[in-house]
This record gives structure tokens, sequence and C-alpha cells, in this order.
């Protein structure tokens, strides 16, 4: 018997290898590789699968386009299947031995700064496509999702102007995103003369699914007789059981809207949309949008995926622009060489998909239109508002007192992700 | 434009008491078809305060569709027009008759835009258009919402509207309103020291809030009389909140038995540790999106009845993969308790990436029937109506549960092979498939679990995994091999938990709880229910 | 020579080779790293290394728990928390370490508590800059937790199941406790960014080399403890009391006290494992306490074959293996692969890959010393004695 | 009524309950230093909680314990009384089954017993010796390396009692020690206690009547947690009583 395991085990192992080599083969020596690094599995496959997808259509139409530098891209795909130090050594993976030209992956913060120093000692290039907290510039990094300036404070001041919010609660899963967020945005309202006891924070554990206490907190708090918005940065699956609550305990938008930063159609695909008419989010793209680049690759998404049922988000977006700006830059610098792309990357310009375009920056961030949606009953946006023109993403903070005369700039003379102008010094790393 | 909202409500409210009929200036067409206009969300407010001056109950359908989002322009004509359906074509239907007029592709209509702003102030006009509405339960409502809402403009209509009051109901409601009103308004000293004390009796969450608001600009004798009216208020309200920790508690506890219970088959009754009883609740939460799914596209009607329908295939799916479990991988392992423990493990993954391969990893959407749908209060206590279903859920699968286990002829057969395998085998019974038969029973429970856990929590491959450590939790507190003690071990920390959050916060309180369960499996190593006796020690 | 002085200390030959085998390891990996030419075939690349390295620290702390499980009976289902707790205080002098090099340049705080406005650092994040201090806690905490943990669990009589569950609940609290942020250890993104140790840069291949060495090193030091523990009249002590832990009682010992041993020696096992990781990963964050991981840890062990010590090692060498080529090759299907390979060693290879070869082996040898023992029998019953006749 | 003094075990009044279920009731029962007594009685009649009393792994509700007329055992645990002296053999032998029979024997000789002493215990030559002499005396010389798991029923009955006088205790209490064994062995094993019954004080509990009766010693009945009759095998086994309870008509 074990004789025989043995032999179907042999057999398995080398249909494997076997696939794994045939895979090795049909690699021609002409292609330019990139990196996907996106979980596939564990907590994080639910957003992050998506992206995979996205980045494969992507690819493949670059391909159809003749490929870049008339070579043709090749994407190599791995699994750090929802494990932050797993994230380093997959990223380690793809540039050591795969030698790709560039990485487009990570969601959650933590699988960035884990693959952070790997991308800094090995001179790689890692497109970075969420929202995130800021408070970061590093030199092999582009941050393709939006700065807390270009999402957060946006929605608040459409919630104060437009709909006369007074009354605030920050609502938040405990990670560093929604803290930093929350930490901007109370400095911002007390800027603009909100006062302390007109703002509550509160945060939950990842995966939170027990709301009734905190929306019943939220409903008390909000009848103070001042207009009231709940401003939430909770994370992922904990969005589903909140809106739920939200809806069963009666709490509708026009009596307190709730804007949110991390649920876009996504999300919203896993909820019954119907009571939850009128919250917000706040974005930088919804599938809404109407554009005709927009329906063009909607249109090629649901062509690629043979769903059309599926959606696009933002982050989706994001690496569009993301590797839109790439394949420019390679073409520019005409190598796929990390410093040479650096070089050449700031000052690029692609179209987005809300009918723009989106510039990359010195500070490694882009420019962004930031939209305000409405959910609607067929689980979509409908834009109510948005700014006039676009957005430079601000790494550093106005706001947090340490972060305030920190500035990045990665071009030649000052190439500095943290130069303070108090002392005019690089704060970090770099010229001394 | 955020005066416009309380003072054509205003109008509004005496218009219609008057009886005023609408308008002759412009007939009601007209305005309602100037939405087409409407370039802005400044523009739509007014056609709504234009219409709301109309005073007619017959525009409250237009203002209605509107702020659901049903009401569309015809591009081709600039019709205005109410939609209905969904899909590529609509059936559209004349605002003011009601009457369908016929179909429309998707693409010849356009949406007329709202916001919260109008939405907000097209229910403040059609509550105004209620308080003369000729259905009782229409006035209170605007009373209500009057009482929520005060505003000192509207003083004079509510007045006028409880002179011509009869149902003494709704008349109360009006008092309570007039008083709200009255405490926001400039009227006299006297006239508020008597609001206050028909505000206190209120003695809501809005009456607080409106009497706080209220503290700021009263003096003297007034402000003692407020702050006693706020001690007393206060008082009420945390009795209420009492109330309210305890049903929450009881609603998590309710929960954590459902998703324990069959835990408490398969772990405490047969002693296998069912690392994939997670899964078990997942595969009936995807039971239950599929039967939608299937309800959806091919009989919309019997959507209210989709978690009935769920619940005996999810029962079915579970347990005929934990049937499957037992004979493939559970019975090789009997004596073996922690080795079962990393094989179901291993099941745990597979079921996993198995859901995740065929319905995607990301959440799948779950309705909930109407009759789950919103809240009702009791007092000042909200109650959900999925929650309660919830709890009277739990209670039920418990009881019987309890019944199968005591009183029918498997249940003793079951009790037999687990006190004593041997002597039950002797006597005839055929142990293995009462094995695999509680197996399944456990696993089909869990799947029960899941069509409820579906209307509070995400429909998605990891749904199993966030209830696995709080179900051992609950079983292990409880005392193995007693569903009573699973009954007790989870309303009990259902409850602790939703006393120490509002101290300690929703992770501090769950730390303290599990501190709290390791301390006390160290007093009482069996269990809150443990049985006693001379356990013969291996 | 090394070979000599273990044997001189009784320790078996199949463990000497494990310890020749594991050391010569660690001298080579980082030789053919650092002198060999990159081209060169038997050159093993930089993220070969790490990813080496990381498996060691892994096999270490598989080994940590074969202690207490393998031959103590405790099936623990939270020794990720002792491991990532060794990584904490690690990470924690690794943070002092960057000084005034973190982006906001403050000589004394972490990154993350500057951008969450902390006005000073808390009192116990103190004298982490000191390498020896750090060191200490490494041990000290583990173990420390351990010793109180067991010291209420083992007294109590908590045993099989429950013991298992209430590890699992350590952890899990533990977790949630980390991913606070008020907790002043980064919350969900842990401690991370690091610069150097010990003065040395910890991206410098040489320092991932001397990594390396370090985690083999640390690996034969805890091969070495365990076959002394568990060779020892302690040892056999330890599978009594695993395998009827009532009769070592009646026979005056305290079995409690022999569990708790060797739950904080593991424990401090597990703390130093964390400790070597966490430098060659480069973070270490809450995720580390999730029970999920200490589950995977029982699973190297069980695939490995428990009871045994060269067992775990191999486990997690190829478990960990099979996770890094799997989640490359074939993203979609990894998790399928390790489920199932949970499944079929559970019921075919309930003693794991070494505890099977070693039956099979134990088998011929038992087999060979039946027959000369009825041999003997026969002998015997030919010439009676007469029972206690002396 | 017996004075402790001169007792090597002295049990009075002791009443145990489970759940209501009352397992032993206002039990006497003394023994003399340097006796052996045997206890035979139905099953349930509190034999076996007669003895997880006396070693300390049950505690009695009333009533007092004690061991060479002074010591309280109700105030000791299991550890502590074997220490103290106090030797046990179970109704199903339990042996340590991965273990060597020596490896076994050598758990139960007498040395410190705290865990840095036998941490740093090392194997001398006396002790060697001793574990041969037993082996000798248990007649499982040629096992001495294997495994206990392989060892017969019988096999294992004896090992056990090899541990308890590698263990020397003052008194040993024997459950059931010839249950599963031949008639051969049975007599040996009778012969074997009689042996040690001359230098230690001993309790049997035994449903074999043929090897009471090779015991030759006082009986003592159980009877629902109680004594039901007291005195040489003949006088037992001729109370009626005990006849209606337990030898059965």
């Amino acid at each position: 018997m074990t004789g025989h395991h043995r032999k179907t085990s042999v057999a398995a192992l080398s249909a494997a290898l076997a696939m794994s080599f045939a895979v090795g083969t049909a690699k021609a020596e002409d292609t330019i590789k990139v990196g996907i690094l996106h979980s596939l599995s564990g907590t994080m496959a639910i957003s992050e699968t998506t992206l995979k997808d996205a980045m494969l259509m992507l690819i493949e139409e670059q391909n159809k386009k003749g490929g870049v530098l008339g070579k043709k891209l090749e994407a190599v795909v791995v699994d750090p299947a929802s494990d932050w130090p797993l994230f380093a050594e997959k990223a380690r993976e793809l540039i050591e031995k795969d030698k790709v030209a560039a990485v487009f992956g990570c969601w959650t913060s933590v699988s960035r700064k884990s693959v952070l120093p790997v991308f800094e000692e090995l001179n790689g290039l890692l497109f970075y496509p969420v929202q995130y907290e800021g408070e970061e510039s590093q030199r092999n990094v582009f941050y393709t999702g939006a700065a807390p300036n270009q999402q957060a404070v946006p929605a608040v001041d459409y919630l104060m102007d437009v709909e006369g919010v007074e009354r605030w609660v920050l609502a938040g899963t405990d990670y560093v995103y929604p803290r930093t967020t929350n930490k901007i945005l109370e400095a911002y309202l007390q800027s603009k003369g909100v006062a302390p006891e007109d703002i509550m924070i509160n945060y939950t554990p990842f995966g939170h699914s027990d709301w009734q206490t905190i929306v019943a907190d939220i409903k008390t708090f909000g009848s103070a007789g001042k207009k009231t918005a709940v401003v939430s940065t909770i994370n992922g699956d904990a969005n589903v059981p909140f809106y739920k609550e939200l809806a069963n305990q009666g709490i509708k938008a026009e009596d307190i809207p709730v804007v949110a930063f991390s649920v876009g159609e996504e999300e919203l695909a896993g909820l019954d949309t119907a009571p939850l008419v009128g919250h917000l989010a706040a974005w930088n793209y919804f599938q809404s949008v109407d554009t005709d680049a927009n329906a063009e690759f909607i249109d090629a998404w649901h062509a690629f995926i043979g769903d059309e049922s599926r959606v696009t988000n933002d982050p989706m977006e994001a690496h569009f622009i993301g590797f839109n700006m790439w394949v420019e830059a390679v073409e520019k610098a005409g190598t796929t060489d990390p410093d040479a792309v650096i070089d050449s990357i700031v000052g690029v310009s692609v179209p987005n998909l809300t009918g723009g375009y989106s510039a990359m920056m010195p500070n490694h961030h882009i420019t962004k239109p930031v939209l305000i949606g409405e959910i609607q009953e067929d689980g979509q946006f409908e834009v109510v508002w948005e700014t006039s023109g676009l957005v430079v993403g601000d790494e550093w903070s106005d706001y947090l007192p340490d972060s305030r005369p920190l500035i990045a700039d990665w071009r030649a003379p000052m190439s500095c992700g943290n130069f303070n102008t108090e002392t005019g010094k690089c704060g970090g790393k770099g010229v001394d | 434009m955020r005066l416009a909202g309380p003072l054509t409500f205003a109008v509004a409210i005496i218009l219609s008491l008057a009886g005023v009929a609408h308008s002759q200036e412009k007939p009601l067409r007209e305005i309602v078809n100037s939405f087409a206009e409407a370039r802005n969300f400044n523009q739509t407010e007014e056609i709504v305060a234009e219409l709301g001056a109309t005073g007619d109950p017959a525009v409250v359908p237009v203002l209605r569709a509107l702020s659901e989002g049903d009401l569309h322009v015809r591009k081709s004509d600039n019709q205005v027009f109410i939609v209905s359906g969904r899909g590529k074509t609509l059936t559209i239907i004349d605002p003011l008759t009601g009457e369908m007029v016929g179909e429309e592709g998707k693409r010849a209509l356009s949406k007329i835009r709202v916001n919260n702003g109008l939405r907000r102030l097209i229910r403040d006009t059609i509550g105004g258009l209620a308080l003369g509405s000729p259905d009782p339960a229409a006035r209170l409502r605007a009373a209500r919402t009057l009482i929520s809402n005060p505003d000192a403009s509207s003083l004079p209509a509510i007045e006028a509207a409880l002179e011509k009051e009869t149902d003494p109901e709704v008349a109360a409601g009006m008092m309570r309103a007039r008083a709200a009103a009255i405490l926001v308004s400039e009227r006299p000293d006297a006239e508020k020291s008597e609001a206050i004390t028909a505000v206190a009796a209120i003695s809501t969450q809005d009456a607080l809030s409106l009497l706080l608001g209220f503290r700021g600009q009263a003096t003297g004798e007034l402000r003692e009389q407020v702050d006693r009216a706020i001690a007393r208020v206060e008082r009420v309200q945390s009795y209420w909140a009492m109330a309210q920790n305890v049903w929450y508690g009881l609603s998590l506890g309710s929960v954590l038995l459902l998703a324990a219970i069959g835990l408490a088959i398969t772990f405490g009754v047969m002693g296998v540790i069912n690392m994939a009883h997670g899964e078990m609740v997942m595969i009936g939460a995807y039971v239950t999106f599929v039967v939608q799914e299937i309800i959806r596209t091919s009989a919309p009607w019997l959507f209210d009845w989709s978690l009935a329908i769920a619940l005996p295939l999810a029962f079915l799916t579970a347990g005929a993969i934990g049937y499957a479990l037992e004979r493939g991988i559970i019975r090789f392992l009997y004596g073996r308790p922690l080795e079962t423990l990393l094989a179901t493990w291993g099941v745990s993954l597979i079921l996993q990436q198995a859901v995740r391969t065929i319905f995607g990893p990301t959440n799948r959407e779950v309705g909930s029937p109407s009759w789950m749908s919103g809240a009702f209060e009791i007092g000042q206590l909200t109650i959900t109506w999925n929650r309660l279903y919830i709890v009277l859920f739990a209670l039920a699968v418990f009881a019987v549960l309890l019944f199968v286990l005591n009183r029918t002829s498997f249940g003793l057969q079951m009790r037999a092979v687990t006190q004593n395998r041997r002597m039950a085998a002797a006597m005839g019974i055929r142990t293995p498939r009462v094995d695999a038969m509680t197996f399944a029973l456990g696993s089909g429970v869990a799947g029960l679990a899941g069509v409820a856990l579906s209307q509070i929590d995400n429909v998605s491959p990891n749904l199993g995994q966030g209830y696995i450590i709080d179900s051992f939790m609950v079983v292990v507190f409880g005392g193995v091999g007693n569903l009573w003690g699973t009954f007790v071990g989870a309303l009990t920390l259902g409850i602790a938990n939703k006393f120490l959050e509002p101290y300690a916060g929703a992770v501090l309180g769950k730390i303290l709880v599990l501190v709290f369960i390791i301390l006390f499996i160290q007093k009482r190593p069996r269990g809150l229910f443990a049985l006693k006796g001379r356990a013969v020690e291996a | 020579m090394i070979s000599g002085y273990l044997a001189r200390n009784g320790l078996e030959g199949r463990i000497i080779a494990t310890i020749v085998l594991i050391l010569a390891a660690g001298v080579a990996v980082p030789v053919s790293n650092l002198v060999l030419d990159p081209s060169h075939p038997l050159h093993v690349p930089t993220y070969i290394v790490a990813l080496l390295g990381k498996y060691l620290t892994y096999a270490l702390l598989a080994l940590a728990l074969d202690l207490v499980w393998g031959f103590c009976g405790i099936l623990s289902l939270g020794h990720g928390a002792f491991f990532a707790l060794g990584g904490y205080a690690m990470g924690m002098y690794l943070m002092r370490q960057i000084g005034t090099r973190g982006v906001y340049g403050n000589p004394v705080m972490p990154d993350f508590m500057v951008f969450l406005n902390w006005k000073e650092l808390p009192w116990y994040w103190h004298g982490f800059d000191q390498f020896w201090f750090a060191m200490v806690m490494v041990a000290l905490v583990p173990g420390m937790l351990a010793f109180v943990f067991g010291w209420f669990a083992f007294r109590s009589r908590v045993t099989g199941v429950y013991l298992s569950i209430i590890t699992q609940a350590m952890t899990y609290a533990l977790m949630l406790a980390f991913f606070r942020n008020d907790m002043g250890f980064g919350g969900n993104n842990g401690l991370t960014d690091f610069k150097d140790i010990l003065g040395f840069d910890v991206q410098a291949d040489t320092t991932r080399a001397a990594l390396f060495a370090a985690s083999a090193v640390a690996l034969a030091i805890g091969v070495i403890i365990t076959a002394r523990i568990t060779g020892s009249h302690f040892g056999k002590l330890m599978i009594a009391s695993r395998d009827a832990e009532s009769r070592t009682r009646f026979l005056g010992y305290r079995p409690e006290m022999v569990k708790l041993f060797a739950f904080t020696v593991s424990a401090v096992m597990a703390g130093v494992a964390g400790a070597l990781y966490v430098p060659q990963v480069g973070i270490i964050n809450p995720g580390e306490f999730a029970p999920a991981n200490s589950i995977e840890v029982v699973v190297w062990t069980a695939v490995g074959g428990r009871g045994t010590i060269i067992g775990p090692i191999i486990g997690a060498l190829l478990v960990n293996g099979g996770k890094s080529w799997f989640t490359g090759v074939l993203p979609e299907f990894w998790l399928f692969a390790l489920g199932g390979l949970f499944v079929f060693v559970t019921l075919f290879l309930p003693k794991g890959i070494v505890g099977t070869l070693q039956d099979h082996i134990g088998r011929r040898r038992e087999k060979r010393q039946a027959e000369k023992a009825e041999e003997a029998e026969a002998a015997s019953a030919a010439e009676p004695t007469p029972v206690g006749a002396e | 009524m017996v004075e402790r003094a001169g007792t090597i075990l002295y049990l009075d009044g002791v009443s145990v309950a489970f759940d209501g279920f009352k397992a032993i009731q206002n039990l006497s029962f003394v023994l003399k230093r340097g006796e052996m007594r045997a206890i035979i009685g139905p099953n349930g009649a509190g034999k076996t909680t007669m003895m997880d009393i006396v070693t300390g792994k049950t505690r009695p509700d009333e009533g007092d314990v004690y061991f060479n007329g002074t010591i309280d055992l109700t105030r000791h645990d299991e550890a502590d009384i074997a220490t103290l002296g106090i030797g046990r053999k179970f109704q199903k032998p339990t042996v340590f089954e991965s273990l060597t029979v020596a490896d076994n024997l050598s758990l139960a000789l007498a040395a410190p017993r705290d865990v840095f002493s036998v941490l740093f215990a090392r194997e001398s030559s006396g002790r060697a010796r001793r574990i041969d002499e037993i082996l000798e005396i248990v007649r499982l010389g040629h096992r001495r390396e294997h495994v206990a798991a392989n060892l017969s029923h019988g096999q294992k009955q004896w090992l056990e009692i090899g541990m308890l006088l590698a263990q020397d205790p003052k008194l040993l209490l024997v459950d059931e020690p010839v249950a599963g064994m031949t008639d051969a062995e049975t007599e040996e094993t009778a012969r074997l206690l009689r042996e040690i019954a001359a230098t230690h004080s001993v309790v049997v509990v035994e449903h074999d009547m043929h090897f009471v009766r090779e015991l030759d010693v006082k009986v003592t009945c159980l009877h629902e947690g109680s004594v039901l009759s007291e005195g040489s095998l003949d006088h037992v086994s001729s109370d009626k009583r005990v006849i209606e309870v337990y030898l059965g008509r």
C-alpha cells in the first residue's frame, strides 16, 4: 500500500514539475516579466483576486497592442496568501528569481510595509493601487491609490458644505489606516471649528460582526439635535454586518449618512443595497462614471472575465493608471531598468477612466479627481459631487504635527522621501 | 437652502389644513414635468417645494417615487414618469394617475437625481401633507416625525390640526409634537414650562436631546425645571439602556448558540474536534445564496419564502457533507480526538478553497425577506426583526435538538453509543451508523446556523473561520456533553460581552471574555455543567 | 570533533548525524552564497538563504512543539504565541536600533508612535535598546507566560482537548490585544522597517548569512537540548506522564511539574526561534498570533513525525518548502494540496514520515527480538524456577 | 473502637457520594501493620472507591482516614501519599506502554521525585541491579528491553506488581491482580503476594474466590459502601447476607 502511494505521489509530483517546466520553457528570452503580488487565498483574497485578474487583462491588452519596447509582456502570478511575511518572501522571489521588471501588488498597508525593505534592497518597482494612510514615500514604490487628502478630506468637506453636518462619528477598524485617517480628520475638523465633543471616535477589531451596540451608540450620538454623519474607515468583511445592522436599526442616509472609504462596487456586490440608498463613498473612480474610456474598460473587463455581472472598482482603475504609466515610462526610458524608469516616470501623464489625465508627481503619488457617490439600489454609485480639478496626493499630511514639515521629491538633486523643510535636511536614508 | 425646507414645509401644512385646492396658477402636471428641466439639486429642490406648496395629496406618490429614485424623464419628449421593474426595459407609469402607460427601454429614460438633502426635504414635505391625511396612522406618523424634527414654524399648523383631531391617540401624539415645537419657539415661559413636562414624559433620546438643547437658553426657574426633567429622562434612559444591553447580549448569545450547538453534538457528544465546523456553517450560508439566486431568476414572488426553502436544503447539504466526512475520514480516527483536529483542519482548508473556486472569493449577496427587515420598538427598546427571528430560531433549534436527543429512539441510541460503545454494539445498535448520523446531525445543524448567519454576516469563504473559536469557547465553557451547558454558556458569554463592550470597547471586551474563560477552565476544568462522578480516567 | 563530544554525552548516532548535518548546512549555505560566483552551479542565491533561514526557525519552533506534544502529550494550539512574543522582543530591539533613520527622524520613538502622536516611549519599551536586555526578554517573556499559564492549567489538571482549546484562546486573546494600536506595538502593521542588528545592516548578504548560521546553530542546540531531555530519566517520566498521567501520580511523581518544566523550556525555544525569524523576514505583526499559524505548526510536527526529534524538523522543512513552491507554481491550488496533506498524513501516516520509517525498522528489530524471546520463554518453561525464590 | 496506633490503615465513618449516589457509606476499616487483607464484594460495593480515597484520588465527604496511625491522608494528594509509602496496582493493568519493561521499573524505583532531581538523575549500577532483582521476581528478565505495550495481559499484571515492589511501599493496595490470568499464573501470583506480605502490609481486592482462598488471610466483604461481613473466608462465605448479595445461593 505504501508503495502504491509512493508511486502515485511521485507521478503527481512529476506531473506538477512537468507543468512548471512547460511554463518555464514557454518563456522566451525576449519577454518582459511583470510580477503580480496579490493574495489569492486567505482573508484578503476577497479583494485582491479581482486585481490579479485586472492585471492579467491589462497585460493581455498591452500584448495585443504589441507589448512594450517590442517585447511581449509576461505575467508572473504568485500567491502571498494574505500572510504578511510571505509577501516579503514572494516579492524577493519575483525580483530575484523571476527577474520581473515591475511588480503590481499588495492591498493592506502591512503587506506593503512588509515588502518595502525588499524592494529597497533589490531595487525593484512596486505599484501599489489601494487608498492608504499616507505618511510614506519610498523611492521604489508608486502610490496609485488615494492618499487621505484625495479621499477623506474632500468627503468631509462635502458633508460639511452640502449636507450641513456638524457632528461626526469617526468609525474605523483598529489598524493604521483608520487610525491615521481619523487623526488627520480630527485635526482637520477641529481646524474647521468643530468642537471635540462633537467628534466620536470608535475602533473595532477586524472582521467585527456584532454591530448592535455601536450602531445604537451612533444613533444616540446622532440624536443630539445636530446634523450627524458617520465617516467610516471600517475595513473589509466588517462592512457587510455593519451596513445590515444600520439598515435594520432604521438609520437612513437622510438622517445619518455614512461616508465610507473602503466600500466600493465589489463590496456592495455582497449586499442588499436597497436599504442603503443614499449612503456615500468617496473614491477617485466609480463604475457608473459615464465616459467613453470607462465604457471601453468595462466592456473589456466583462469580455476578459466572461461575466457581465462583475463590477469594476477604484483599485482596478489605479492599476490601470499605474500600468499605463509604467508602460509609458519604460517606452520613454527605452529600458526596464528600475533606475531609468524611476527617473523617467515622474511627470508621465496618462488618461484615467473618469475623463481626464493623471500624472505621476515627484513624490511618487499621482493626481486624481475626487468623487463622492451615493449608493444606489442596483449596487452602483451615483456621483453627487466631485472636485473641480485634480488633487495631488499628499504623502505627508499637513494635519499631523510631525509630518507637516516633511516633503518628498524623488527627482535628481533632492531625491528624498522625507525632506524636512524646517531643518533643510533629508530626514531619513539617502543624503545626510 | 437649509432655510427653504422648514419654510415650504410649514406653508404646505397650512395650505393642506386649510383644505385649499391645489393652486390653479400652474397645473400639477406642468410642475411635475418641470423636473425634466432641473439641472442641479437646487433646482430639483425648488420644484419639490413648489409641489409641496400645492398641498395636493396627489403629489405624494410623485415625491415618494422621486425619493426612491423611480422618477424618470423620457428623453424623447421630456415627459416625467414613475418607472418600475428592473433590467433593460422598464414599465412606465403616469405619475399623477398611477396608470400604466407602457414600456420603455432603459436608455430612453433618464433618472432624476436625488441626494440626501432632497430626500430629507421630501420626507418632511410628505410628512407635512400627511398631518391632514384622512388616515389616522399617517397623521400619527407625521406627528412623530415632528417630535424628532421640531420646528417652531410648524407650530400653527400643528395647533390647527390638533383642533380638528378626533382620534385621542393621534391627539396625544400631536400634543407632544406641539410641546416639542414650543421648546424651540419664542412662546412665553409658562407655555414652555408646560412643554418641558410634556417632553420629559416622552423620555426618549429625542426628548433628551431636545431638553439638552433647550437647557442652554433656559434661565431661572425654567432652568431648574429643565435640569430636573433632564435628570429624570436620563434615569429612564439608563434603565432602557440596561434592557437594551440585555437584549443585545441575548441576541449575540443566540448567534453563538446557533454557531456552537452543532459543535456541541460533534464535539460534545462524539468527542470529535471538528475544525471544519465553521465551514459547515459557511455551506449553509451558500445554500441560502444559491436558493435566493434561483428564486431571483425564476420565481421572484417566492423571495419571502427563500429562507424557509433554504433551511431544509442547508440542513441536508451540510448534513450530507458531514456524513461523507464521517464515513470517509473521521471514523478511522475515533479514540484519537486530537488527530481529528488535524484532519478536519485540512478538510476546512479544502472546503474553503473549493467554495472560493466555485463561487469566487468575493462576498455574495443574500437578501433579507421583507419580514426580516427593519425594527420595531417596545418602549424605547429597538428590536430588529432579523435579530428577533434569529433568537427565536436559535431557541427552536435548541428545543428540537433536546427533543431529538432525549425523546426519540435515535437520540437514545446516540446517548447509548456515547456512554458505552461496546455495550451499545452488543445490544444490537449499529454503532457506525449512529456515529455517522450523529455527525451528520451536528453538521446539518451547523448548516441551519449558516442560513441564519447569512442574514447578519458576510457570505464569503471566510465566514466559518470567524465563528470556530467562539464556538469552541462556548462548548468548553458550557461543559462538554451537555446541550444545556452550551445554551447557558452561549447566553452568558453573549451578555457578558455586551455588558463589557460599552466600558472596555469591543476588542478589550472580547479579550476579557477570553481571559475569563481561560481562568474559569482552571477552576472548573470540565466546564459549567460538567458531568460529575467517578469518571473513569484513561 | 563535534560528533565525538556529542557521543561522549550520550546521544544517539542518528541525533548526532542530524546535528552535524544542520551545522554543516549552517556553514555550507552561507559560504556558497558569499564565496561562490552567482553563475556557479552550487551558488545559493540570497533569496534561498533567506528562505532556508526562515525554515530553520520554523524547524526550531516545530521541535519546541514536539517536546511538549510528542513527548509530553500536551497538544498546544498556542505555540505561535511564544514564537511571536520572542519575535516581538527582537523586533523591539530592532526598532530601537533604527534611531534617527525613521521617516520622522525621531531618535527615541518608532515611527508608528510618532504619527499616532504618542508623547513618550511607553515604559515597557525601555531597555530594548540594549541587545542583551532584548535577548533576556526573548527567553523570559515566552518562558514566563508559559510558566504562569502552565502553572494554573496543569495544577488544575486541565488536559487533552480542554488544554488545547485554552491554549488557542490564549493566542487568540494575545492576537486581539496586539492588534490594538493602543497596546503600543504598532497594531496590525506590527514592527518593520528594520535597519541593523548589532551594528550590521540587516539587508546585507553577510548579515543574512550570519543570521542563517545563527539559526542553524540555534536549531542544533535545540536538538541537543531536546535529545538530552528526552533521552534522560526525565524523558522517560515525560513519556510516562503522557501515556498514563494518573499512574505516575500513584508512583509519587507530580506530572503537572513535569509538564510545566517541558512547557516552559519549549516556550523559550519557541521564543528564540521567533527572535531569529524576525530579522530574517523583516517584519513581526499580530498575524503571527493567529490560531491558524499555531495549528500549522502542529501540522508540520505531525507530518514529520511527533515523538521523534528529527521528525518535526523534516516536517517543517517539507511543508514550508512545499508551500513556497506551490504558492509560486500553482497559486490557486496550494490550499487543496495543504489540506489534502493534513488529511493524508493523519489517515495514512499517523506517526508521521519519520515515525513510520522508525516503526518499520523497529518492527523488524522487534520481530527478531520476539523470536529470541520466544526461544528464551520456551527454555524457561522447560525448567521452572520458583518465583521469588532467592 | 480500635486504637489508631499500631494500624497501618485506619478508616472511620467514611462516606462519599457522587451526584447523590452514595458510593461509600459510613465505612470503617482497619488494617494492622504487616497484615494482608482480602476484600471481596459485588460490583459497585465501593471497593475501588475505597482505594481511591486511600490513595488521595477521591476526597471523602466525611470520616477519618489515617495512615500509619498518625498521618491524615485526607490532607494529602496522590503524589504525597505515594511518597509516604502507599503503592497501588490498578484493576486494569496500567503500565507505561511506550517504555521498556526496565524503564517502567526504573521510574517506580524509590528515589527523589521532584523535577530537577529527576532531570539530572543518572542510571547507577545499584539501580540496575535492583531492577534485575525485581525482574527476576516477576519473571520478566527475558523481556527487560521490550516495550511494555507488547507484553501479554498477565505479564502486564506482573510488571505492575514489579513496579509496586520497586516503589518499596509500606502498604500495597492491589486491585484484582489475577483478572485475566491462567490458573497457573493465578497460583504463582498468590504465592508472590504471600511472599510480599511477609514484609509489607497488603490489601487485595479480588473476585476470584479460589485465589482468595489461596491467600489464606482475613477477608472483608463490602456491600453498598459499608462492611457487610469480616473474618476468615469460611466465616464470611457462610454469612447469609454475603450469600444473599454476593456469592449467590
